[in-house]
């Protein structure tokens, strides 16, 4: 699997091409600072999105500090600590297809609105193409049909599905794909369900 | 909510006068639960009636399937400024209302 | 007026029962004339047969714009023209919808026989439009996509 | 009996072949929308309210000044958000609105502000109020302020917040809105740091949302994609959001506003 496209310089370039107001600056971590400062003034915890949210860890500054490409020495070394973190379960980690797929089709969970909780929401097909047979999907991220007819299921694979899921900064820092194990939005259980709706021949993914 | 306001514009075209209409009317279906789940009664306007300088020249009826905050076009037939459009509604529950307004 | 509403249920097949309803309270007359029947047909067929069109030929001449993809059903906005000569009716059903009959005018000596009008479309469909004219229907169809449903609101 | 939901959730029914030409699919549809759409009656009913009086100084809004003099409406909000001076900050038209009825009307923010995002079947004061004095600057060329240092500040704060990733799910309102050609699920995502996309975008807000039935506002549109960022509620009428509504509308300058409009 290949990153997920990013803002690039080339496409900032691009969009300069169009106006003068839409070239992304260069922002000091002083910068930085004094947005999630007035973030903190202007904003409130509502339900469950408490106010620690923007507060921001070592993988959000350097991205935000290098406009989503971090010298590469910086990211492997955060990228190392990401994949550190995951906590690989043990075992198959080919889940149930068919709750994979109502989870990957929901968009709910940890938002304000949301019950606390984790709830059945990994908002996949907002940004990825999966089953094929599903029109209402997004291009933010690759398509991701014939995912696992393309990969196979070796342990291999499985692990790397469930820890791109589990936290996708790990194996490229600045991705937008939500850490949705890392960020809570996702149990293990749910994650393995993804993986399996991702790698099981049987799933509509790799019809 | 229901009988919330109307708004009316009659505008001589070529050859015919356009009546458009707004109605505030939630034109619930019986269908959809609100917030806590709950199933919203059916509630939609049925009649709609335009009548010109005081005569009927248009019975509508209408179903659910009609959007929330219904907008009508019609087209009357030759007209003149200052003539009168009156438009009124009549729903499931028995509330009306209606407007009035002058070719213009 | 009371003539007219009778000529109206006839060619609507309501009960007569609706009529004297309709004749004890004035205000609220004109409720009388709303077609329980058709509008609660399930089929477009049971609604045709309900309003007496169940045997309508086909016609170039009744000009239906909508768009050919809607983005959100719970608005469809739908134009119906009849250029058949002598139209006294037009009739919007949306053939997969619930309930197919969406709407139904009567166009009197003033009105053309046009209605623009915005409708819910709980999937894709063909939507139908019947006119009568000369004591005789003629219909024409168009079908429009719906990419999100709208009848839940 | 015949699936009553129809309609519940996304009913997808249709082969969308080339989901994503150059020119929207929804052209058509989008074109007849905006004809046949309700947003008069909103004018109207923030006619209403700019006259009534209330408040404990019950007073109305009708010498609130929005930028061109008290109670001109004409071109007001074409010009928003811009500096003003007796209130040391930029505002865009909602905080304004508030403003005026804080200061004309004597009311609290707790209480003016107790219902600011309305549903289908009410609007909110801030809502209506809005679809009235923005019909004002229909067909006026779109020019925020730019030449305070508080204006240019404001506008400042707001690029750097289009770009800021924070939250949950490191969302920036770049992460969905900082490329061309992309969508999420079926819906299209405009590059909004962009002229192109962001000019018809300013120039058609506030408008009717046909999903939800309901006018919906720029205040309102910050909200909600902040909680789809899954971050905490920003207060309305902050810096936060007049900066980020800024800096798109600084973008979008010299597009001639065409609004009240219809959104999907």
């Amino acid at each position: 699997m290949k990153r997920i496209p990013m803002l690039t310089a080339a496409a900032l370039l691009a969009a300069c091409a169009s106006g003068p107001t839409d070239e992304r600056p260069r922002v000091s971590d002083a910068e930085i600072d004094r947005v999630t400062a007035v973030l903190k003034r202007d904003f409130h915890a509502r339900g469950q999105a408490t106010m620690n949210r923007v507060d921001l860890d070592a993988v959000q500054r350097a991205c935000n500090l290098y406009n989503d490409n971090p010298p590469a020495e910086l990211a492997k070394r955060l990228e190392e600590a990401q994949l550190k973190a995951i906590p690989f379960p043990s075992g198959s980690l080919v889940g149930d297809w068919k709750r994979g797929e109502r989870i990957a089709q929901s968009g709910r969970g940890s938002m304000w609105s949301d019950k606390p909780g984790v709830q059945e929401g990994g908002s996949c097909y907002n940004c990825h193409q999966l089953s094929p047979k599903v029109e209402a999907y997004g291009t933010i991220g690759p398509s991701l049909a014939g995912y696992g007819k393309i990969r196979g299921a070796s342990p291999e694979m499985q692990k790397y599905t469930y820890g791109r899921i589990y936290n996708s900064k790990a194996y490229s820092l600045c991705t937008q794909m939500p850490r949705l194990g890392h960020a809570g939005t996702l149990n293990a259980q749910q994650i393995k369900d993804l993986v399996g709706l991702l790698l099981d021949p049987a799933s509509p993914v790799n019809q | 909510m229901a009988a919330g306001p109307m708004k009316m514009r009659a505008t001589l075209g070529s050859g015919y006068t356009d009546v458009r209409v707004l109605m505030s009317h939630p034109m619930e279906t019986g269908q959809r639960k609100d917030a806590s789940g709950k199933i919203v009664p059916l509630e939609f306007i049925q009649n709609v009636t335009v009548k010109l300088n005081g005569r009927t020249v248009i019975e509508g009826q209408i179903s659910q399937a009609v959007s929330r905050n219904p907008v009508f076009s019609f087209r009357l037939k030759g007209g003149a400024k200052g003539d009168r459009i009156e438009v009124s509604w009549l729903d499931n529950k028995g509330e009306t209302n209606k407007t009035e307004a002058a070719v213009a | 007026m009371i003539d007219r509403r009778r000529r109206i249920l006839k060619a609507a097949g309501a009960l007569a029962g609706g009529l004297a309803a309709g004749l004890l309270k004035p205000v609220l007359a004109f409720a009388a004339a709303w077609n329980k029947e058709a509008f609660g047909a399930k089929t477009p067929a049971d609604a045709l047969r309900s309003i007496g069109a169940a045997a309508a030929a086909p016609s170039k001449d009744i000009l239906i714009e909508a768009p050919q993809i809607a983005e959100n059903g719970a608005v469809v906005p739908i134009e119906v023209l009849s250029n058949i000569p002598g139209t006294k009716s037009i009739a919007v059903l949306i053939e997969k919808n619930p309930f197919p009959l969406a709407a139904r005018f009567d166009f009197m000596d003033g009105a053309l026989p046009f209605v623009k009008v915005n409708v819910k479309m709980g999937e894709s469909s063909d939507v139908r439009v019947v006119a009568e004219a000369g004591g005789k229907n003629f219909t024409a169809t168009k079908e429009i996509k719906v990419t999100i449903g709208g009848c839940g609101g | 009996m015949r699936k009553l939901t129809c309609g519940a959730g996304i009913a997808l029914a249709l082969a969308l072949a080339p989901a994503y030409a150059q020119k929207s699919i929804y052209a058509d549809y989008q074109r007849m929308t905006a004809e046949n759409a309700p947003t008069e009656l909103y004018e109207l009913a923030g006619e209403e309210l700019w006259k009534k009086k209330q408040g404990p100084k019950n007073a109305s809004l009708e010498s609130c000044d929005l930028g061109q003099g008290p109670g001109v409406l004409k071109g007001a909000y074409a010009a928003l958000p811009r500096y003003f001076a007796d209130a040391g900050r930029v505002m865009d038209l909602e905080t304004r609105l508030l403003h005026c009825m804080m200061t004309l009307q004597g009311r609290s923010r707790e209480e003016a502000t107790k219902r600011v995002f309305g549903n289908a079947d009410r609007a909110s004061e801030f809502e209506a109020l809005s679809a009235y004095v923005a019909r004002e600057s229909n067909g006026m060329k779109i020019a925020a302020g730019r030449s305070h240092p508080k204006e240019q500040e404001s506008y400042e704060l707001g690029r750097e917040l289009f770009y800021h990733r924070a939250g949950p799910w490191d969302f920036s309102c770049a992460s969905c809105h900082g490329e061309e050609g992309k969508r999420i699920r079926m819906s299209d995502l405009p590059k909004l740091d962009d002229p192109k996309y962001v000019r018809p975008l300013m120039a058609t807000w506030p408008a009717y949302r046909v999903s939800t039935s309901k006018i919906v506002t720029l205040q309102w549109r910050m909200n909600d994609c902040y909680r789809q960022m899954r971050m905490p509620e920003p207060a309305f009428g902050s810096d936060v959001t007049v900066a980020l509504i800024h800096f798109m509308t600084v973008t979008s300058e010299g597009e001639t506003y065409r609004g009240p409009a219809i959104k999907r």
